[in-house]
């Protein structure tokens, strides 16, 4: 099976193809979607096969090269179109080919009717093609490939309803700030391709040919620029300070693509590079600092940010920004594994939330258009009660809100806590590991609560929306539910493949298995990091339940807030009329309680995301494209079209020359 | 002596030069251009090529001078009014002398800069065979192959020149 | 016998004045004519550079370069009239549709 | 009266120039025949003489050495002059494809533009394979003054006249610097050919320190920076590029280009590797500037062809890169750059020729408004363009580029292709302004006027296969690169 690794890509290349160049003739949408989802589940069961194999396989044997073709083969550069398969890809494979399959199936039922759904699929099968070809990839160039690859599917995708100004301008700004990303990419990769070249003659660009020579490779230094480089990359693919606005604009694309490839794939590509090179990574102290304040403050940042909004989609958004945060501080921490870990788990939970917010979004679509009213079908504002009206969707959704919140026994719960104590008890960054910790902590606290502040709003409580718009609310049909309950069940049970020690139920068979890709990394660690102070059980055991409490805290925060003072005064009016009084008094405590606590929270975030985002992100941004463009209209002038002029920039050039040469 | 001649008509040379650039009228600039190309001739004739002089007085003061100055006649092209604009002029002159001051300051290094591969072309030589004879001969031998791309460049000009110019093709 | 530099130098000053003619003459006739003057110092440096060096290649280079300035000349003064036929002029402070 | 000692004419070493030359004078007789509404069979004559002449070119790869040079050494056709050779032909091929639409639709389909056009593609190969200076200057002549006619071509508009014109004086001009140049470099070794010039320069290492030398190699160097478009030289491309008949600024804007850097490349990397120091730190500055000044004045450009214009400025500076870094690594990422140089632009202007209608209103980049979805091929073709040309993968945009800058850095040169990474990620910008007008605008035309000719469709196919085989397969075309770097 590992020889025919080649056809993962090889299926969704072929989907694209078809339906790119004949989509258009054979307009039968089951044709379309069907085929798109078959080529990728194919790839999902060749997968399915790989994984078995590797499985079989002694452990220090499971890495496989396969090359399919000599690419690009000259003097001492040397780039084969060449897939890697190791534990660490056959995960990332097994994710964006299953998760993928079942998003492609969802895109049926919600892509109905909907101009151009030929062009969808073809750019969604474009897109997985990419992505494979990304986390396949056997040198940086295969990956660098698929790296842009999906950066310019996901700006066609996020255009996808080119009509709206607004998503053209987000579709935009996601590929500017993800160039800028791969321009750190590309510039570290040629520092590292260099410098080992110039100073050890081994020119490689081949990921296992640098593993073997990255002994040569000394600690700090130019692997510390290099690592910042490919940091910087990171950020801009994968949404962390500074480089994460275009994340929560991409929401302007379709519901399944914000969950497919701005949540669980393509934004956890730099999770994925940086695990793909922890060998030269751990070799640069420094940067591991700078990757895991930065996942650190992306994590609280965003989280506070995700309370202050009202779109759905955009609370999702801003919680992925967030995730994704506590995925760098992982990689960070030298965490590799929960990174990894995390990233899985939440490809599932997230997903789920993406494709029920989706399922809500549809519904509501539908039961406002019947009623011919404008209201936002995205705002929560307008939602409320959906629960009965969607039973499916709720329970999916409200598991997948429990798994991300962080409570024992969903899968989310194995992977942050995971996190959050190798934060606090990594050997690398000493005396910072505490804030580390406690950042991580109440972002964790903030993720419970705006996450159920979302469910609260939207499934409990009373409808919001008009009688007749509320009796055209239905359940979405099959093709949609389906998805969302194989993700709703993987969002519960995926965590129990990697549970920690500690718990000692299961053996942790994740970290086993991602062990020998990591062995490296650790052995480099070793040689530097202060003897690991060692924390007993009961701190680990108080931490985990510490962070429990937390997140139990942010749900009663957003229960008593959503749930609890709507109903209480309700309920007192209904039986004891007399103290309607007093339940205004209640009224009063909540407003303190919002004066007190929400509203500066709130106030925060909106200051957070008005102030930082739009002014000081956004601000550079347009800053450096004015003075580019200033520069642009001053070089342009000087174009005047009077054939004096150019002669003049001739003869003031060849003066300049000789002067400089012959008065040296 | 020979410095001396040399001295007048190098003067000759650069004032007519000068008066190319200077002449508001094209006629006038076309005919100082023809003095200068006269007092090229003559460098020619001391440097021991009385052949080239000949085809510089030919081709050059001949063929391609009055090919411009007949399509001044033809164009009917009047005196220039005053530059639109003038900081063309002052940049330019400025550029140009810096430009001769560069060249000035590498050449009066003397004979220094001139090291190339010396060969037996001397004044004995041309005498014996004669310049026209040793210039035939080493075109059709030692550059016949430039010479056969002349003919393919005179194809093109002409061929261009029907092209643009004629007036019904 | 006159020093070698000193054929440089008339060829240089022959060549700056080309170069001041082509930077500031708005007519383009006269600018083709400078530019003739730049070559035609060209020629006395390798005539120059030549008779020094005792090798005929620098005459037969001035016989290639005469050759091209003919052709240039031709091509240049139809396209010259070909502008003129459509703009009434030839000043290059004129030919300035295209420009930014 | 002895007999004159003819040299070793070996016709092997200039057969492809021969041919050209012999069907370009062919055509011209059968011109006169030939009515006016029927020249496209020209057209189609003048492409059977380029395909006879990829023969000798095939057939000269790996020749003996005695095969390769000829006429006292004045040509060298080795395998480097003979990969240069296959894209000026691709080039010319490429454009007398979409010509005679265009011709037509402007009215001003002569019959003479063919001969040009191939007499200008002999002059391109005989500065590639010239080894003496007077056969590079009369190829560069050649080239230039077929050159100054087809972008006067259209003699009825005032915009090809004015780029005629502009390019004309402005040639003429950078001739002038370069013949001093080279005349300043025959004092200094007192040779012309290249071989004589190495030569000179090893036996007397003295002579780099001779100040007139170094001038003339300056010079010479001002002289194919003009040809190349390197700032600060550069100023003629975007307004003739934009004046010029479409199909030649197509031609234009690849051949010439790619010839300037055949004659560059072999002068000084052959005659001055002894300057190296000097010529690479001016040619550091060149790229930069050349990259820099290209790409940012590119942001600006409403009209398609002035934008492509100053994007070929930026890929001159690209190029220069390579040239730097001065291994072959780099020379042969030239090569493969300049090839598929050849595909992308030429593809890229067939398509701004399809748009355009007669007098040209079309080629403001908001007339691209949701050409994408009317003609879904063409916007294919026309983003595979673009994405190449902004070095997007896999094109072979991509390839070439990321080929030259690996050159680059394995001679040291990190900065500068740092800098080249950073222009070409400033770049995309504005080819993706285009993708956006064809991709997420409305319509505002129908585009029905709009007609593709078989000629034209084989064009945009053959460019389109150009572009994408060597970017997903480019194994193939790298080592046939690599076997013609000369050392």
């Amino acid at each position: 099976m590992l020889e025919y690794v080649w056809l993962i890509p090889l299926f969704p290349l072929l989907g694209a193809v078809f339906n790119g160049l004949l989509g258009k003739k054979i307009k039968n949408e089951a044709v379309i979607g069907g085929i798109a989802t078959l080529m990728i589940f194919c790839s999902f069961l060749v997968s399915c096969g790989i994984l078995m194999q590797l499985i079989g396989l002694p452990a220090e044997e499971r890495v496989f090269e396969k090359v399919v073709f000599p690419w690009i083969h000259s003097g001492n550069f040397k780039a084969d179109m060449a897939f890697l398969v190791d534990p660490l890809s056959a995960i990332m494979i097994m994710v964006v080919t299953g998760v993928g399959s079942l998003i492609h199936l969802y895109s049926i039922g919600y892509m109905h009717g909907e101009e151009g759904f030929y062009r969808y699929f073809s750019y969604l099968n474009l897109f997985a093609m990419s992505m494979l070809l990304l986390v396949l990839g056997g040198n940086m160039l295969v990956m660098f490939i698929g790296w842009e690859g999906v950066g310019l599917c996901s700006y066609l995708l996020i255009g996808y309803y080119f009509h709206k100004k607004s998503a053209g301008d987000a579709a935009k700004k996601a590929f500017v700030m993800n160039r800028v990303g791969d321009f750190g990419f590309l510039i570290g990769l040629f520092t590292l391709y260099w410098w080992l070249g110039s100073n050890h003659n081994v020119w490689t660009i081949n990921f296992t040919e640098i593993k073997a020579a990255s002994s040569l490779l000394p600690y700090g230094g130019v692997v510390t620029i290099a690592t910042l480089c490919f940091f910087v990359g990171a950020t801009g693919k994968s949404a962390q300070i500074p480089l994460y606005t275009w994340l929560p604009d991409a929401m302007e694309g379709p519901t399944p693509v914000s969950a497919l490839i701005h949540a669980a794939t393509m934004v956890t590509a730099g999770v994925y590079m940086i695990g793909r090179m922890s060998f030269v990574f751990v070799k640069a102290p420094d940067t591991m600092m700078v990757i895991a304040i930065v996942g650190a403050a992306t994590a609280i940042f965003a989280a506070t940010i995700g309370t202050a909004q009202n779109d759905i989609k955009r609370v999702l958004a801003y919680s992925t920004v967030s995730q994704l945060g506590f995925m760098f501080l992982a990689m960070g921490v030298g965490a590799f594994t929960a990174g990894v870990f995390h990233l899985m788990t939440h490809a599932f939970f997230k997903a789920c939330l993406f494709l029920g917010s989706g399922s809500v979004i549809h519904a509501m679509h539908h039961a406002l258009h019947h009623a011919h009213s404008h209201d936002d079908p995205q705002d929560m504002r307008n939602m409320g009660g959906l629960r009965k009206a969607m039973p499916i969707t709720f329970i999916t959704f409200l598991v997948s809100t429990i798994a991300i919140a962080g409570i024992p026994g969903f899968s989310g719960f194995f992977s942050k806590d995971e996190i959050l104590w190798q934060a606090f008890a990594n050997p690398f960054h000493g005396g910072l590991n505490i804030f580390l910790w406690g950042t991580g902590a109440i972002a964790a606290c903030f993720t419970a609560f705006y996450m159920f502040r979302l469910v609260f709003m939207t499934f409990f409580g009373e409808c919001r929306i008009t009688a007749k718009s509320k009796d055209h609310l239905h359940e979405s049909p099959l093709v949609i539910t389906i998805p969302l309950m194989v993700l709703g069940f993987l969002a519960v049970f995926g965590g129990y493949v990697g549970m920690p020690k500690l718990l000692g139920m299961l053996p942790n068979y994740f970290e086993h298995w991602l062990e020998p890709v990591f062995a490296t990394a650790q052995g480099y660690a070793q040689t530097y990091v202060h003897a690991g102070a060692h924390h007993s059980h009961a701190l680990e055991w108080g931490l985990m339940g510490l962070s429990v409490v937390i997140a139990v805290i942010g749900i009663a925060i957003a229960y008593i807030l959503y749930i609890a003072s709507p109903s209480i005064p309700a309920r007192f009016t209904a039986t004891f009329p007399a103290l309607h009084r007093a339940v205004y008094n209640k009224w009063y405590i909540d407003e303190l309680y919002d004066f007190l606590f929400i509203n500066p929270c709130k106030a925060l975030g909106s200051f957070l995301w008005k102030g930082f985002d739009v002014l000081v992100i956004d601000g550079i941004v347009d800053g450096v494209a004015k003075v580019v463009m200033g520069l642009s209209g001053m070089l342009k002038n000087l174009q005047s079209g009077y054939v004096h002029n150019y002669a003049l920039s001739m003869a003031l050039g060849v003066v300049v020359i000789i002067a400089f040469y012959i008065f040296r | 002596m020979e410095t001396f001649f040399f001295a007048i008509v190098a003067l000759v040379a650069i004032v007519s030069g000068m008066l190319v650039v200077k002449c508001r009228n094209p006629i006038n600039s076309a005919l100082s251009l023809i003095v200068t190309f006269f007092c090229l001739a003559t460098f020619y004739v001391m440097l021991e090529a009385p052949f080239m002089a000949a085809i510089q007085v030919i081709v050059y003061a001949g063929a391609i001078m009055v090919l411009i100055v007949f399509v001044i006649m033809l164009l009917n092209l009047r005196t220039e009014t005053g530059s639109r604009y003038t900081h063309a002029v002052t940049v330019g002159t400025i550029i140009g002398v810096l430009t001769l001051i560069e060249i000035v300051y590498f050449f009066s290094g003397g004979r220094s800069g001139l090291t190339g591969a010396t060969g037996g072309l001397n004044t004995e030589t041309i005498e014996r065979v004669g310049h026209t004879e040793l210039i035939g001969r080493s075109m059709f031998t030692d550059f016949l192959l430039p010479f056969e791309i002349t003919s393919l460049l005179l194809l093109v000009a002409i061929v261009g020149a029907v092209v643009l110019a004629k007036k019904k093709i | 016998m006159v020093p070698l530099p000193y054929y440089l130098i008339v060829s240089g000053i022959l060549f700056s004045i080309g170069t001041i003619g082509v930077l500031t003459r708005r007519n383009a006739i006269v600018i083709f004519m400078c530019v003739e003057l730049m070559l035609n110092a060209v020629n006395l440096t390798f005539i120059a550079f030549s008779h020094e060096l005792g090798k005929i290649d620098g005459q037969v280079f001035v016989f290639f370069i005469m050759t091209v300035a003919a052709a240039e000349a031709a091509v240049g003064l139809a396209l010259m009239i070909a502008f003129y036929k459509n703009r009434e002029s030839i000043d290059v402070e004129d030919v300035n549709l295209m420009k930014w | 009266m002895e007999t004159l000692a003819m040299p070793a004419i070996n016709f092997a070493a200039i057969m492809p120039e021969t041919i050209l030359s012999a069907v370009a004078m062919a055509l011209l007789l059968v011109n006169v025949f030939v009515r006016s509404e029927q020249k496209a069979y020209l057209g189609y004559l003048s492409l059977i003489g380029i395909l006879v002449t990829f023969f000798p070119i095939v057939a000269g790869w790996n020749a003996p050495v005695e095969l390769q040079s000829g006429f006292n050494g004045a040509v060298l056709q080795d395998n480097f002059s003979l990969f240069f050779k296959g894209i000026f032909l691709v080039s010319a091929a490429l454009s007398i494809l979409i010509s005679d639409q265009y011709m037509q639709r402007e009215g001003c389909n002569h019959g003479e533009l063919y001969p040009l056009i191939l007499l200008a593609t002999a002059g391109m190969m005989l500065m590639a394979s010239g080894t003496d200076l007077m056969v590079i200057f009369l190829g560069l002549e050649l080239l230039s003054v077929a050159l100054y006619v087809l972008a006067g071509f259209n003699r009825d508009k005032l915009k090809s006249n004015e780029a005629g014109l502009k390019y004309f004086l402005l040639g003429a001009f950078s001739t002038g610097f370069l013949l001093y140049g080279m005349a300043l470099t025959f004092g200094a070794t007192g040779t012309t050919k290249i071989a004589g010039i190495a030569a000179y320069v090893a036996a007397n290492p003295m002579i780099t320190g001779n100040q007139m030398f170094l001038v003339g190699m300056l010079l010479m160097g001002v002289g194919f920076s003009f040809k190349i478009a390197a700032a600060p030289f550069h100023m003629w491309t975007p307004d003739v590029y934009e004046g010029a008949p479409t199909p030649m600024t197509a031609f234009m804007s690849v051949g010439p280009k790619a010839a300037g850097f055949a004659a560059f490349l072999r002068v000084f990397m052959i005659a001055l590797p002894a300057y190296k120091p000097e010529w690479s730190a001016l040619l550091w500055v060149l790229a930069v500037l050349t990259m820099t000044v290209g790409n940012i004045t590119a942001l600006f450009q409403q009209d398609i062809k002035r934008m492509l214009a100053y994007s070929s400025i930026a890929h001159a500076g690209y190029v220069l890169v390579g040239f730097v870094a001065g291994n072959a690594v780099g020379t042969a990422g030239i090569m493969f750059y300049m090839l598929s140089y050849a595909f992308m632009n030429i593809g890229a202007f067939a398509i701004i020729l399809l748009v355009g209608r007669k007098g040209e209103p079309n080629n403001n980049v908001a007339d691209y408004a949701g050409f994408g979805f009317k003609h879904p091929l063409l916007g294919l073709a026309m983003s595979i363009f673009l994405f190449s040309l902004a070095g997007i993968p896999p094109a072979a945009g991509f390839i070439g580029k990321f080929y030259i800058f690996s050159g680059a850095i394995q001679a040291g040169y990190i900065w500068l292709a740092i800098i080249g990474v950073l222009n070409s990620a400033a770049s995309v910008y504005y080819y993706l302004r285009v993708m956006v007008f064809m991709y997420m605008k409305d319509p505002v035309e129908e585009f029905d006027w709009l007609k593709v000719t078989p000629a034209h469709a084989l064009c945009l196919l053959v460019a389109v296969a150009g572009v994408l085989i060597p970017g997903i397969v480019p194994g193939y075309l790298l080592e046939l690169a690599q076997k013609a770097v000369f050392f």
